[in-house]
């Protein structure tokens, strides 16, 4: 079978301000104009575009056939985008809510993720599994989960999160374009209020490159996801208060890490706070602790403090004392000068 | 296996000869009091959410008649599984109107503590156990307590519903095919109301319908339409008598229809026919009974109001009571994680409350006793 | 949907009247010929494992009927979804023996490159897709990939696997659901040999048969004699042909046995009944067939001795090659994870290198270019 | 309904030799006859004994009713155990290999985790989770894996993981009166290998207890499993050839975990190997660096090494290699004094 790789139509340039929504559903109509491998399908995601809209239109331009819906099964829909990749399509698997994924956790740790090595690269698994995650919409319990960090911990899966539409687009279409099964995971806090300018027409970021959103001297903060604006108004805070200049590392991958921004960062700072939103223990922050502990910590003149979700399920109505927010990543900043 | 819809009363409320299952005059009533009260609680919740009030809601209008007659025929010793559209057992098994309007504000009088999304329900005074949002998880958890009640010779029946997109689930698969190796005294209620949020029903399967499902199992199954609570109970106390007698599980299929949208954060306008919704909304379960009740001359004008102004009443009168309940503390989010608090838990309990005393985080709670 | 088994050889291998497919000689040997060197392929795994030579063995003796017969009207552009019991179709689709025993030994003559134990081959050139241990996900898998054939308009047909047992797993559900739905070209071949390791298929499920199942997602389900290579080669190229032509799948289900232990690690005695056992040698399809080959007049000594001693002459210098073959290199562990090492992999692997290097770790094995 | 506990039938006293195996199989065995809602189930435990006869004689003592083979699904024997625990039973669900248990894993992370919190305590799930884990058998792939950092990940749950004979009694014992779910993981590496004295009838180790497995000054070693006698011999080794005196510390239990023993030793110390056979990345391991990184950073005296699997799915013909092994762990002591 060979790759029906069209041009696309028209040649855009430029940009555009979108929301990371509109950003995500560029991606795939991008790539599905280049691409006609490329399908969507889950559940929702026809007729009514999602239930956050991220395949809005899709339906209507590429069809039934390219974007469509599936019965209420998380199994068949990994288990069949697994097959799907297996004979040469690129498959884009929507899972609702990552709350949502474990019917079909099996698929993906046990088969897409071992496929290319198990069958020693005769059979590969192109996928992307694309799915809304973490909190901040009151979703309570089963629409708020982090998991990323069973993803990281699952050799041949890549994780990929975007913090910005154009990180959103750009990353969503390497995802696409790779060779191996992709976690596409979309901070869905974020969906409508990161907006900002998004390159028309192609646009790839690399996977395995982390960004630096922010430059500075004092305290490297390692975040992603919607924690990436949560501290960039905590590194404000940091300044106002106590003067501190942060440097904010957005690791766009968690797999696989961008090791090197990360030490270079903190080798210059000498000081870092890791933040993410999922429960604290064992979250995908204390690999970044332990790669720092164990490869640079001569460079350290403080602890490595961890801002994290605190080691309860997720709840609804306390949510917003759950999820690190700006003031308490800022008492995270200080406590790196404590010694 | 038969695929024929079991029908007691006809489009204009009439008994089929024969069919009527005869109930004394104070059930039948009972029985439509329980509708119209569900219909009321319903459209309090969706106001609620629409002004605001509450951060979500979750219809069953058009399904009361196959829910309540489902788990009419149950004692109160029996219990259910529920999923998330089955609200009018609450009311069935006299859950008050103020727990359960709690609920949706997710404050201190929540017996769930806030901790999950409005309707995810958890009333162990009536055997109704906590709802979760993933489909399907609640089915193998019935053919395991069931597994376990015939294990120890207890004649606990357990009843527990899913959705037509709850068919897809590992855990009917799973759940069914467990309580049909081990008979056990289980029923299992799908209510297929043609829809799951945007996928009709006919592309969520292939199988002719839902009940011809159960032949996988080697259990009866049973088409019964869900807007004829009679039927729905005839069927349902079959299966309810049938499990309690140790001849093992059923699955049953209601035939109903979604009236409202998903939830209220959904839109069926964008993906579903206005003919098909306006046919569906002629067969209204509650008008349907109660043109029954009207034949069998049990209902009249005082009747009716008593149980529509009756209902609106306590539920205003409950929501505004419940609506004043003081919230959660924040020391309750650490709670209820396991039995006891493990010191991890602890600790992190003084970290949230040394940062709201300091005035930062959650400053507009203040702080909490530790 | 019936539930008569279907046959058409008697147990003397007479074929019934009317239902001889008539296949050309050549084909009949063929058939013969593959059920024969599968079986000898069998003895010579298990004996190697017993001599230590390998870890790990898993026979299908008694089964050759019931997947190749399932196989041989494929085409060879066709795909397999195998379960781990159907070493027969790898000598149907011409991989050479070398090839599967050196999968034995996880040598560099695997193509799976000594990754995966014994028995869970991948054979791309044979479109014979890699085996995984957990049961029952090849299922989804193999409706996944017919939707895709059927939606880039190829005439792929997707033949896929599992046991009794496999027909509980989550994917059974999901598989067969799905291939319904989009009316996937996917043939489902359960073979029912009785045993999921201890637990009898009549402990599985309380269904009547495997192929009823079929009726749960609307799709034809077939019982066929599995140890009648004729009946499940006329049952399966029907199948096939439906596939082919857009009209959906079908569930097949053979019902065989499994003669052998569940595996070289398992002793079937301490579970099962030996007169059980012993009705079923009598049944064995390689007899069966041989009987039928003999009214055919195809058999005789010569015939049998070219099959049984070919196959195993073969197998015996395959053997003598596979095993001679080098193991892999420490470094090749680092490959395939990802199409292009990380960083983070690269530097792992340099870290065992230099371990190795030192002389302590795998010393053995002495280091490996990096 | 009430519990029916027994008295245990005889008053057993003393000791014996006994394999992990038979100290596993004591413990149920103890239990069933104490408290009569325990209950025993899963794939092939019942006439077959369990694939590695840990049930072995359970089914003849105690009848079908309470030890019984399943069909073949894990969503079925969890979502079972969560109805039944839900019901007041105290099940002990078998899962063949911890590799097969992705298929029920729904059951695990979203119900029985989960169920006390969001039923605001009303509902509870006391059962314990028992399944062989871990490489050592040639079990390739899917016989081996060592996924105890998505339970650790996964508040709700409690994560236990025996290293002796007497642990495993003592500590199953213990999982089976707990109230809330447990996971229990058995290291089917030395199923056979760990043998030594248990006691006899009644034997129970409290949850949340480190063992310190040997005294030491120099560099303290957390591990557990099947890498503790793994790491002892590194410890010869490192005495041996470099004059290390390490510490051992053998969590026991991962969650709840014993941070006041990791940190005393930490602090007595100043240098830790932290050592566990699932893949790197996102290993359990990295939440011991983390948390010592945020707590003790200031008594270390070099990097927190990690020895671990590598960042590959399980191999089967190098598995050998991918495990660590005595010299690499002996290795990574080494590193802790390259400061
Ligand atoms: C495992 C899982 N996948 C997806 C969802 C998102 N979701 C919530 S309700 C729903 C549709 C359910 O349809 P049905 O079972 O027919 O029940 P109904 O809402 O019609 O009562 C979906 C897909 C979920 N809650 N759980
Ligand atoms: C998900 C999963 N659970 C458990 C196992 C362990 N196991 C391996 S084979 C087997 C029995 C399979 O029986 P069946 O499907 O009938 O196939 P057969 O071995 O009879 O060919 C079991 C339980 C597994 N491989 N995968
Ligand atoms: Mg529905
Ligand atoms: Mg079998």
């Amino acid at each position: 079978m060979t790759a029906i790789k069209k041009k696309s139509g028209a040649s855009e340039t430029g940009t555009k301000v979108m929301t990371m929504l509109e950003a995500i559903n560029d991606a795939m109509r991008t790539e599905m104009q280049n691409d006609d491998r490329v399908v969507v399908f889950g559940e929702d995601v026809g007729k009514k575009g999602g239930v956050f809209g991220t395949t809005a239109g899709l339906f209507e331009e590429f069809g039934e056939a390219r974007c469509f819906d599936t019965p209420l099964s998380e199994c068949g829909i990994l288990g069949a985008g697994v097959g799907m990749a297996l004979y040469g399509m690129r498959p884009i698997a929507e899972i609702q809510f990552l709350d949502f994924i474990y019917p079909g956790f099996d698929q993906i740790v046990s088969e897409a993720a071992k496929m290319r090595y198990r069958s020693g690269g005769e059979y590969t698994c192109p996928m992307v599994i694309r799915s809304p995650y973490g909190g901040g919409i009151r979703g309570g319990h089963y629409h708020s989960q982090s998991s990323e960090a069973y993803f990281c911990h699952t050799p041949g899966l890549k994780v990929v999160i975007p913090s910005t539409p154009a990180d959103a687009k750009g990353l969503l279409i390497a995802s696409i374009r790779d060779e191996d099964p992709v976690m596409f995971l979309e901070p869905k806090a974020i969906y409508r209020h990161a907006k900002d300018e998004v390159p028309l027409g192609e646009h790839v970021v690399e996977l395995g490159k982390a960004r630096i959103a922010r430059e500075g001297t004092d305290v490297t903060i390692l975040c992603y996801g919607a924690m990436v604006p949560v501290c960039q108004k905590a590194a404000d805070l940091a300044m106002e208060e106590h003067g501190r200049s942060c440097e904010i590392v957005d690791l766009r991958t968690l797999v696989p890490l961008d090791e090197q921004t990360i030490l270079e960062s903190v080798k210059k700072t000498g000081r870092v706070v890791v933040v993410y939103e999922a429960p604290k223990t064992g979250g995908f922050g204390g690999e970044l602790s332990a790669i720092i502990a164990e490869k640079a910590i001569e460079y350290l003149e403080g602890p490595i403090v961890r801002v994290a979700g605190f080691d309860t399920p997720f709840p609804y109505a306390l949510e917003h004392l759950y999820m690190p927010d700006p003031k308490r990543v800022a008492a995270g900043i200080e406590k790196t000068f404590v010694w | 296996m038969s695929l024929e819809l079991m029908t007691i009363l006809d489009k204009d409320g009439k008994a089929q000869k024969g069919k009527d299952p005869n109930l004394p005059p104070e059930e039948l009533k009972k029985m439509y009091r329980l509708m119209v009260a569900t219909r009321a609680l319903d459209d309090r919740g969706l106001a609620l959410q629409r002004q605001g009030r509450i951060g979500f809601y979750l219809q069953s209008t058009g399904q009361e008649a196959s829910h309540i007659g489902a788990a009419y025929a149950m004692q109160q010793s029996d219990w259910l599984f529920p999923a998330y559209r089955q609200p009018g057992i609450l009311l069935l098994r006299d859950v008050p109107y103020e727990k359960i309007i709690a609920e949706w504000f997710g404050n201190s009088g929540d017996t769930s503590k806030g901790r999950q999304m409005p309707v995810h329900y958890s009333f162990r005074q009536a055997n109704f156990v906590s709802i979760s949002s993933p489909i399907g998880t609640q089915l193998s958890q019935a053919a395991g307590a069931a597994m376990a009640a015939k294990a120890r010779g207890d004649d606990t029946v357990f009843m527990t519903f899913c959705g037509d997109g709850g068919t897809s689930s590992n855990d009917f698969h799973a759940g069914l095919n467990f309580a049909a190796v081990y008979k056990s005294p289980v029923v299992f209620v799908c209510e297929n109301n043609g829809w799951a949020i945007s996928v009709a029903s006919k592309n969520q399967t292939a199988s002719e319908s839902m009940a011809i499902k159960a032949e996988a199992y080697g259990m009866p199954g049973v088409r019964v339409d869900g807007n004829d609570i009679l039927a729905v109970y005839r069927v349902c106390k079959e299966a309810i008598d049938r499990a309690r007698r140790g001849e093992g599980p059923t699955l049953v299929e209601t035939v109903t229809y979604r009236i409202a949208s998903h939830s209220s954060s959904d839109d069926a306008d964008r993906y579903r026919d206005k003919k098909e919704f306006e046919a569906w909304q002629k067969k209204d379960p509650i008008q349907r009974f109660k043109a029954y009740l009207k034949h069998k001359k049990l209902w009249n004008e005082a009747f009716e109001k008593e149980c529509v102004e009756g209902a609106k009443d306590e539920i205003m009168a409950a929501t505004k009571k419940a609506e004043a309940l003081p919230p959660m503390g924040p020391e309750s989010m650490f709670d209820d994680v396991y039995m006891n608090q493990t010191p991890g838990l602890k600790a992190q309990k003084k970290e949230l409350h040394d940062l709201m005393l300091k005035g930062g985080v959650g400053a507009d709670i203040g702080h909490f006793p530790l």
